[in-house]
């Protein structure tokens, strides 16, 4: 995805952050003879991604699993260091490692983990877990009362009501969504420009689930929130996000306007995915044969495009260049990284 | 006692005090518990309710228990009641000093491996890996025999010095899945410090393993000790259970049929052992809730068979019409 | 219908004994026909898997079964009361009238036995006198059966991916040629490519060999997809039971709707999604009437008081379908 | 203690004689020299290797008994000795003994200083025939035991050792009645040769085994496995003789060698010797007898001059023959306050006004002195004095003893075949080494004395019994007077052993030498030995 | 293979190690040799032997502890152990090698035994779980808490004497002379039924309780619940699925509990007098012996690590996912 494609796809508003060419490569251990073989041998979880969250939108970074979504979002948060690629927080180019520096950043940009079940320690309390967020950066106030108000304040806002009740419960004593809120609350408390949410609701309950993502949409409008949403289940993503990004094997293959990605999509494997989900409206017979195969391993990706093994359409280019996005005029910022759609096919 | 000092001094501060009502309410636990209080109350007061001088001799030479002397003299007319009450402050010194000191090294050493990782991390377990391996009681038994003097606390820092292996690779296993654990990683995310993230997030879900691992290096310490004095090494260091065997041993008790000489110490070790070793199965049934008995394991069926709850094969209690409807 | 073959009579599964049990099934009847694929959906904590394995008894404790019937028919035959067998039978029917796969193929194979072993030894353990070759060559086929190669018959199953090894699981439950499958959850764990490959094939081998199947899983619109018939849990009872098109297109029970309300759709106009309000019922404190009523949107007095009894609504006389729900009330009880 | 109790009840018969030291696995090591030979530690070297001659340290008073020396012949003040060495004598491999066996064995200790354990000085020796001549730089009155003992070896066979002090003889030759028959590190059997000079033991066979601990032996004594042993017993009537009182013997006859508690004279205020007596005085030893020794293993010593009785009977000065030391409190509260020390209550206070308190030490093992020391403890408290016993390591107690940091120990002397073994090493100004100073052989107590070291002298160079009876005097004296040593209990050169397959032991009817199976006598001993009837 | 290669490269590193702090420590003893002989002596040996012992042991020579160390370091490698002090002179590694059969034997072989019955105990205890099996826990549990030693010296004290047939010390017959005839091995067994039994039951008692706990957690794992489905015999589900699992962190357990153990059964040796390194090491600390103590310090530490290394390679057998192909 260029820049252009990305700014065209939504408009005018203001690009908060911003990845381009990001990478990580993670080591291996070498093992036995490839010791003495120099060269590094990793697996290539991320490669080459750009992405730009913009103030008061939901982006949604869909693919399958081990496909580098989470890497990407810890990238973001800069839990990971990145092997190449630059990070532009508000137009700055971001470098930060640990400390003063790390801090500042995670206060614009907060992340909140798959697991509610996990991503609260069971030995604190919910205040102990609100209570560090807020002091970590600051925003604790000066006395008891300030801290207690901007506790109470922050379980409001994900309508954990009334706080009290929640505020001395430890996470076990609390359902997944509430958990979940508990987290968010958490991610608020550094009251952060950019929220990186890692498939926040597939260890929850389907009945919950929407009450927590519509909380997250009621977030973003209010606060004027860049939310990265992470996901396996396009259908949610078409859902929750203004734009939807499809990721496969390390690398983003197809990109747009959410409901265009999912209703046109271009790259065969989004195609395959579409597909495969499931959907009652479905008519039975429509059920054709999609790609076969498995994910590729990421240690030794093929060379061309990633998904050209199991890709019905592959050509011989495919299995050789690496595409690039593809702008596709069917939808506003669409584009695909596929061969199809390179300038002799589309033009 | 110590344990649950341990488990209150850490910030685990209230893991809900259901939990901990949990731990105390399992009866291995209780027990252990109750009969190591006993011993920690001896181990203070042993001394003042000692009825006679541990090495004061008496008239009754090599008598059987009496209502004089509980459990009977020695060869010298020491009472042994007597030794073996203040030989019990020894052994709860001995044990909890170096369970202690071994718990702080291997806290230290596999926390920090295991947290850290890389080369540190790596250098870390393999030093408790090599002294994992090393046979420890020799190499106890060596050390000690080369101290010049060997007092309670020299036995105490030797065991603990070379007994904290085990727990650190416990420790650090722990750490390493925890580190990976998402609460850790949010945690970093929110911006905490590293040794904040140790201490606060890391540490208090270690509590059970830390302590798990405090009392089974406070057994494996008092078995040292007593072997040591048994065996001779450290008989100077006081009286303990262990130099009373070692006496009797030495005046051949057994062969003179003096049976009173051995059999309180020995049992005395054994309950201390069971006791901990309780503690330590209360531990684990809390931090593993399916090692908990669970209640009843048999039930009556309607027609009256008795089975067994067990796996791959779900008991039957009745039929259809058997049962009426639940509110 | 009449071509039953497993028939579930009032099926109560407790976790414990005696005062404290967690009443985690209560009063299931449930029928599953000859060749048809039942859904059984619900959200997490409703009983299905407790279901499941209640009614093979394959409850760890402190699961008991507290009463109830499941009724299996053989071809031709009396039919037999599963609850009633003693080990050996029991053993004996397993298998090779009812498999099961589960969620996690992972940790449903033995990951230190081969899974030629491990397909092997089910039909020794079935068919004694059977020859090793036979066996093998058994194992090949079933492997061939589910798509794998094979060669793959000697890896251990960590050397296999994730949707591999749940097609070993699917091929070995096939081994002996069972009437009944049970998949609890059988492709949660997986991707939506595999998930999707997996079923196909699944509905594949079904028409060819004709089995039943008992599917279960919280994701609706799978089932709709996929199954004959669904049968909605809540609170460890059948709140509704219908025919998979019928449930999709007229859910009667506010539960059900607000279920099939909770998924996004892929296709069709973007609609708003309200998902089902408050936290799923603590089953040790159960609330007094229809389970349901206090997330009800639709909730009147009576739901707080009585128990609304499954039944088909006399509103949908004559229909196939059952419901417990006071909008609907009971107009045929048919047990 | 293995389960074959017959296998005692048939040895007499088949000429088996079954002797259990509790030393534990031995390695092979046949060499005669090493004390840490198995041949050594066992005592299987005795009948291997013969002495010239016998001496009785138990009656001291007999004269030395020929053996491969018929005739000697002291000159020169005891710095020239001429030996005539037995006739047809042959060696196990069947060459003769000679002048030149003795002479070579006398030269291999002069030139290995490591196999000198005696430490005799010898000087030139020359051979001819049976006669065999050897000079020492000077005299050699008090080492007469140490040179008559020696064993011989044979010199065809030990010139051809490379080192002798790293050689351990895997098949020793010897001219003694037995030979090795077979080595495990359990058990040493020996047989009888076919060729003796004497008349053949009776004995076919010895048995040496090696029991782990003094449990062990003691239970093979009991049960008859052992039929010869010498190994601590605690109350040995009830685990051992009751067993069987109609055989189960033990004889502990005292030799001249004691035990005592020891003072540290340097240090402050037991270099003041009225202390020092009056603790001899309350010492209880008729309880470190039977309590600490078992009734028997150390013999009481109640003389005041600490000379052995009846083993030194002899040596005795006439003023002293009837001074039998009894507790007698009073007498030493009477000898404290007489020489400026007080009593505040029952504290007793030095001449400074400082309480007096004793620190006795002890290596922690070993239980017999342990005991000792906690009756004295008692003993001293009737006088005042707060009594500790430490326990150390034994390291650390050698230690503390050779460089005289301690206030009082247990210890033992030297022992040999008059008193002045005794006295040399608790008085000997020539072994005095200043406090912190180590590598002391004997006078652990630092006791000066210009008048000891004198008489020792005296008695060591000189030419008659009277200057000799007289310089022994003199160190009774001393000793009653300074009291360095407490001498509570007298070495023992006993043994338990059964005559239930073997009679003619060495007992008070018939002292003919101590019977100890490691000591040289042992040979004497199995010489004597009958079946029983 | 690459796992194999890093178990080696540690047990190397290890053994250095073990080596080194082998050598160091007795260095740091305040006593000498001669007077430790002195001292156990007590009275037999005349003050004029002592000057002699310092010359045969050579003690009289300074050597900085470094010029000791490598002197050390190259005698080890040539299989030299040194002279030993109490049995002077002969060779350390002589007597370590009298002693080390019985150590092997009787240790070696109830370790592994131990360690076999007690994971067969559990596997039924736990898997009989609830049954009457369960008594067993408590007696184990106290029986595990009970000092080998003191076990010994009871099964000394209640089934030794003179009519018994249970010899209380020693490894064999003292009449016989070891070789490979049927009355001395009939005799090596009868000596050895008591200290084995004595290291059987408490060592088993640990293995009976961790094997139950991981039979109980297995018996839980789906992959059982599969094995019930499957209709398998029982003792194929027991033994082939759930035993078969949980012993695998016991086995990779028992390697890493070897040194414990093996500190544990030297004491019995010295309470049954077995003439094994137990009661040599016992003997060596007595009498100052360094070298031996090294010595045998070293061959047990081997010997550990060499077990390890064995429990190691059986891991690998018993866990395939550790097998890497290629
Ligand atoms: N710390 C790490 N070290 C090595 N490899 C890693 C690490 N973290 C992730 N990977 C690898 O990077 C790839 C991408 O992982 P990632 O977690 O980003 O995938 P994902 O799309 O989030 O998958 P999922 O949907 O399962 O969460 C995977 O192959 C994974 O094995
Ligand atoms: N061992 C147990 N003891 C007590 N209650 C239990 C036990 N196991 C399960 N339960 C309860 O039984 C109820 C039914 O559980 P079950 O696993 O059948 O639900 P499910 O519908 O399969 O859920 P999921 O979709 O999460 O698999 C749950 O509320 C659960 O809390
Ligand atoms: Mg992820
Ligand atoms: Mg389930």
């Amino acid at each position: 995805m260029t820049h252009s494609t990305a700014a065209a796809a939504s408009g005018t508003t203001e690009v908060v952050l911003e990845a381009s060419g990001l990478t990580k490569h993670f080591p291996i251990r070498k093992r036995g003879r490839e010791l003495l073989s120099r060269g590094t041998r990793g697996v290539h979880a991320v490669d080459d991604v750009d992405l730009v969250l913009r103030r008061g939108r939901v982006t949604a970074l869909v693919g399958e699993s081990g496909s580098g979504k989470s890497t990407v979002a810890r990238l973001l948060a800069q839990l990971h260091p990145q092997t190449s690629g630059t990070l532009r927080l508000g137009g700055e180019e971001v470098v930060v490692k640990r400390g003063r520096a790390f801090r500042a950043y995670s206060k614009r940009v907060q992340m909140i983990f798959q697991d509610p079940f996990a991503s609260l320690n069971p030995v604190h309390t919910v205040r102990y877990h609100l209570t560090r967020a807020l002091k970590i950066h600051g925003r604790a106030g000066k006395t008891a009362q300030d801290l207690e108000q901007a506790l109470t304040d922050l379980l409001t806002r994900v309508q954990l009501s009334p706080p009290e009740r929640y505020l001395d419960k430890f996470p076990h004593e609390l359902s997944g969504g509430q958990r979940q809120r508990v987290a968010i609350a958490r991610a608020l408390g550094a009251d952060p420009e950019v929220l990186l949410a890692d498939e926040p609701v597939s260890m929850l309950d389907v009945s919950i689930r929407l009450g927590v993502l519509n909380l997250l949409r009621d977030l973003k409008d209010r606060l004027l929130l860049a939310i990265l949403y992470i996901t396996h289940d396009i259908a949610s993503a078409r859902y929750f996000a203004d734009e939807t990004f499809v990721m496969y094997a390390g690398r983003v293959v197809e990109g747009g306007d959410s409901e265009t990605v999912t209703q046109h999509p271009a790259h065969p494997y989004t195609q395959l995915l579409i597909d495969s989900a499931p959907d009652p409206d479905r008519p039975a017979a429509e059920d054709k044969d999609g790609g076969s195969g498995e994910p590729p391993s990421l240690i030794d990706p093929p060379r061309g495009c990633r998904f050209n093994p199991r890709c019905p359409f592959a050509m011989d280019i495919c299995r050789t260049e690496v595409p690039p996005p593809f702008p596709l005029d069917d939808g506003p910022g669409h584009f695909a990284a596929c061969w199809l759609y390179g300038e002799g096919a589309a033009g | 006692m110590a344990v649950i000092t341990t488990t209150e001094a850490t910030p685990v501060a209230a893991p809900a005090k259901r939990r901990r009502l949990r731990f105390v309410a399992n009866p291995k636990a209780t027990t252990g518990l109750v009969l190591l209080g006993a011993f920690a109350v001896l181990a203070v007061i042993g001394p003042w309710i000692a009825p006679f001088d541990p090495s004061e001799r008496g008239g009754d030479l090599m008598q059987g228990p009496s209502g004089a002397h509980w459990f009977g003299t020695t060869h010298l007319g020491q009472d042994i009641f007597s030794q073996v009450l203040v030989g019990t402050r020894s052994i709860m010194f001995v044990g909890f000093l170096a369970g202690i000191v071994a718990t702080v090294l291997s806290v230290l050493v596999g926390v920090t491996s295991g947290y850290l990782g890389g080369m540190g991390g790596e250098g870390l377990s393999a030093l408790s890996n090599v002294f994992l391996v090393i046979p420890a009681l020799p190499l106890i038994i060596i050390i000690t025999s080369s101290l010049p003097e060997t007092t309670d606390l020299t036995i105490a820092l030797v065991i603990g010095l070379t007994s904290w292996a085990w727990n650190a690779r416990v420790l650090r296993a722990q750490t390493l899945s925890l580190r990976r654990r998402d609460y850790v990683e949010a945690a970093r995310a929110t911006g905490e410090s590293t040794w904040r993230i140790i201490l606060f997030e890391i540490m208090p879900n270690l509590t059970a393993v830390i302590a798990s691992g405090f009392v089974g290096t406070v057994i494996f310490a008092v078995i040292s000790e007593i072997t040591l004095a048994f065996i001779g090494v450290s008989v100077s260091s006081g009286w303990n259970w262990g130099t009373v065997l070692y006496w009797a041993q030495s005046q051949q008790a057994l062969a003179q049929g003096a049976w009173w000489w051995f059999v309180p110490a020995g049992l005395a070790i054994a309950l201390l052992g069971t006791a901990l070793s309780l503690v330590n199965f209360g531990i684990d049934e809390f931090v593993s809730p399916r090692l908990r008995g669970g209640g009843r394991t048999s039930v009556k069926t309607v027609d009256g068979r008795t089975v067994r709850m067990r796996v791959g094969f779900t008991p039957v209690l009745g039929d259809g019409t058997a049962r009426e409807e639940k509110p | 219908m009449s071509d039953a073959v497993l028939e579930i009579r009032g099926l109560n599964v407790d976790y414990g004994l005696g005062a404290d049990a967690v009443h985690a099934v209560r009063d299931v009847n449930l029928t599953l026909h000859r060749g048809e694929v039942l859904g059984l959906a619900g959200e997490s904590g409703s009983g299905k898997s407790t279901l499941a394995y209640g009614m093979t008894r394959l409850l760890p404790p402190p699961g008991v079964v507290a009463s109830g019937e499941v009724l299996y028919h053989r071809d031709g035959g009396d039919p037999v009361d599963v609850l009633r067998m003693d080990h050996a039978q029991l053993r004996a029917f397993r298998w090779a009238e009812t498999a099961i796969v589960f969620q996690g193929a992972m940790n449903s194979l033995n990951p230190v036995h081969r899974v030629s072993t491990q397909l092997t030894d089910v039909i020794k353990a079935h068919d004694p006198r059977s020859t090793t070759a036979s066996r093998l060559a058994r194992a090949r086929e079933l492997l061939a059966l589910v798509g794998i190669a094979p060669d793959r018959l000697d890896s251990y199953p960590h050397q296999l991916s994730g949707g591999m090894r749940q097609r070993v699981m699917i091929g070995m439950a096939l081994a002996l040629e069972p009437r009944v499958v049970i998949m609890d959850e059988p492709t949660t764990a997986l991707d939506v490519v595999v998930q999707r490959q997996i079923l196909r094939q699944l509905v594949d081998l079904r028409e060819r060999l004709g089995f039943s199947v008992v599917f279960i899983t919280h994701d609706l619109s799978l089932l709709v997809e996929f199954s004959d018939r669904i049968a909605i849990m809540y609170g460890g009872r059948i709140v509704e039971e219908a025919a998979a098109a019928d449930l999709y297109r007229d859910p009667l029970h506010p539960y059900s709707d607000g279920l099939l309300h909770s998924f996004p759709a892929l296709r069709g106009p973007r609609r708003e999604l309200t998902g089902i309000p408050g936290a799923p019922p603590d089953l040790r404190s159960m609330p007094s009437g229809c389970s349901f009523h206090p997330r009800c949107p639709r909730a009147m007095e009576r739901c707080g008081v009585e128990v609304p009894v499954l039944g088909v609504p006399g509103d949908r006389r004559g229909s196939d379908r059952t419901v417990a729900c006071w909008l609907h009330p009971v107009q045929d009880n048919r047990f | 203690a293995c389960s074959t109790s017959n296998q005692g009840s048939g040895s007499g018969a088949n000429g088996v004689l079954n002797v259990g030291m509790p030393n534990g696995p031995q390695t092979e090591n046949n060499n005669p020299f090493l004390n840490s030979s198995a041949a050594s530690s066992l005592g299987y070297r005795r009948l291997i290797f013969e002495p010239l001659a016998m001496v009785n340290e138990v009656k001291v008073t007999e004269p030395f008994k020929p053996w491969l020396a018929t005739g000697w012949e002291w000159s020169d003040n005891y710095t020239k000795l001429a030996l005539t060495i037995r006739d047809g004598v042959t060696w196990s491999d069947g060459k003769p003994l000679t002048g030149e066996d003795v002479a070579f064995t006398f030269e291999l200790l002069k030139n290995n200083p490591g196999l000198n354990i005696e430490g005799v000085p010898y000087g030139e020796t020359t051979a001819s025939g049976n006669q065999v001549t050897v000079a020492f730089p000077r005299p050699q009155f008090v080492n007469q035991k140490k040179i008559f003992e020696q064993f011989v070896v044979p010199k065809h066979i030990w010139s051809t050792y490379g080192n002798p002090s790293t050689e351990t003889v895997k098949e020793p030759v010897g001219s003694g009645p037995f030979t090795l028959k077979s080595f495990t590190p359990q058990t040493v059997t020996l047989t009888a040769r076919d060729t003796y000079w004497q008349d053949k033991p009776q004995v076919k066979e010895v048995r040496y085994t090696s029991y782990a601990d003094n449990n062990a032996q003691t239970t093979a004594l009991a049960t008859g496995a052992s039929e010869w042993s010498f190994v601590f017993i605690p109350n040995y009537q009830a685990v051992y003789t009751s067993k069987d009182p109609q055989h189960y013997k033990l004889w502990f006859p005292p030799v001249l060698g004691v035990h005592g508690l020891w003072f540290n004279t340097k240090s402050k205020p037991w270099d003041n010797p009225a202390l020092r007596r009056a603790v001899n005085l309350v010492v209880n030893r008729d309880d470190i007898f039977m309590q600490g020794e078992a009734g028997y293993f150390y013999p009481k010593v109640d003389n005041i001059t600490g000379i052995p009785t009846p083993a030194g009977e002899s040596f005795i000065a006439p003023e002293f023959k009837d001074e039998v030391v009894t507790v007698d409190v009073d007498a030493a509260k009477k000898e404290l306050t007489d020489n400026g020390f007080t009593f505040d209550g029952d504290k007793l206070k030095d001449p400074s006004g400082a309480p007096v308190t004793l620190k006795m030490t002890v290596p922690s093992g070993w239980s017999d002195y342990v005991t000792d020391l906690e009756i004295i403890k008692d003993n001293v408290s009737k006088i005042g004095i707060e009594a500790t016993v430490d326990l150390q390591n034994a390291d650390s107690w050698t230690k503390a003893l050779d460089t005289g940091d301690f206030q009082a120990a247990m210890h033992w002397t030297n022992n040999g075949p008059t008193m002045y073994d005794i006295y040399q090493s608790i008085m000997d100004g020539a072994l005095y080494k200043p406090i912190g100073q180590g590598g002391i052989n004997g006078n652990y107590g630092r006791y000066e004395s210009a008048e000891a070291t004198k008489a020792l002298q005296d008695y060591a160079n000189a030419a008659d019994e009277a200057t000799r009876t007289e310089a022994l005097h003199v160190l009774q004296r001393l000793h009653v007077k300074d009291m360095p040593v407490v001498i509570t209990s007298a070495a023992n050169g006993g043994g338990q052993y059964s005559t239930k397959n073997w009679v003619g032991w060495p007992d008070d009817s018939n002292p003919y030498g101590p019977v100890q199976p490691t000591l040289e006598n042992a040979l004497d001993v199995v010489m004597r030995l009958k079946p029983a009837a | 293979m690459s796992y194999l290669l890093k178990r080696i490269a540690f047990y190397l590193f290890t053994a250095w190690a073990a080596i080194t702090i082998n050598f160091f420590i007795p260095r740091l003893m305040p006593g000498d040799p001669v007077q430790a002989l002195i001292t156990r002596a007590r009275g037999q040996m005349t003050t004029d032997a002592v000057q002699s012992l310092y010359v045969l042991f050579g003690l009289d020579k300074d050597e900085s502890v470094v010029e000791q160390y490598f002197r050390y370091l190259g005698q080890l490698a040539r299989g030299d152990l040194g002279m030993s002090f109490t049995f002077f002179p002969t060779p350390v590694a002589e007597v370590i090698g009298d002693g080390l059969p019985w150590t092997v034997g009787l240790v070696g072989f109830t370790t592994v035994l131990g360690f076999l019955l007690g994971t067969a105990a559990g596997t039924l205890v736990g898997w009989r779980r609830g049954s009457l099996a369960d008594l067993l826990i408590p007696v184990t549990t106290f029986l595990s808490s009970i000092p080998y030693f003191w076990l010994g010296l009871l099964a000394i004290a209640l089934l030794t004497g003179p009519d018994s047939f249970f010899p209380a010390t020693g490894a064999y017959d003292t009449s016989l002379v070891p070789g490979f005839d049927l009355e001395f091995i009939g005799s090596v067994v009868q000596h050895g039924i008591l200290p084995a039994a004595t290291i059987l039951i408490s060592s088993m008692a640990g293995w009976v309780l961790s094997m139950r706990n991981m039979m109980v957690t297995v018996a839980s794992e789906d992959y059982v619940t599969v094995a019930h489905a499957k209709g398998l015999p029982e003792r194929r589900v027991m033994v082939g699925y759930a035993a078969r699992n949980a012993l695998l962190p016991n086995v990779s357990g028992f390697a890493l509990s070897l040194g414990f153990i093996v500190g544990g059964t030297l004491l019995v040796e010295i309470v049954f007098s077995y003439p094994g390194l137990g009661l040599l090491l016992f003997q060596a600390v007595g009498a100052q012996d360094y070298p031996l103590m090294q010595g045998i310090f070293l061959v047990i530490t081997l010997s550990v690590l060499l077990a390890n290394f064995l429990a190691d390679l059986a891991y690998l057998a018993l866990d395939p996912r550790t097998r890497r192909e290629g």
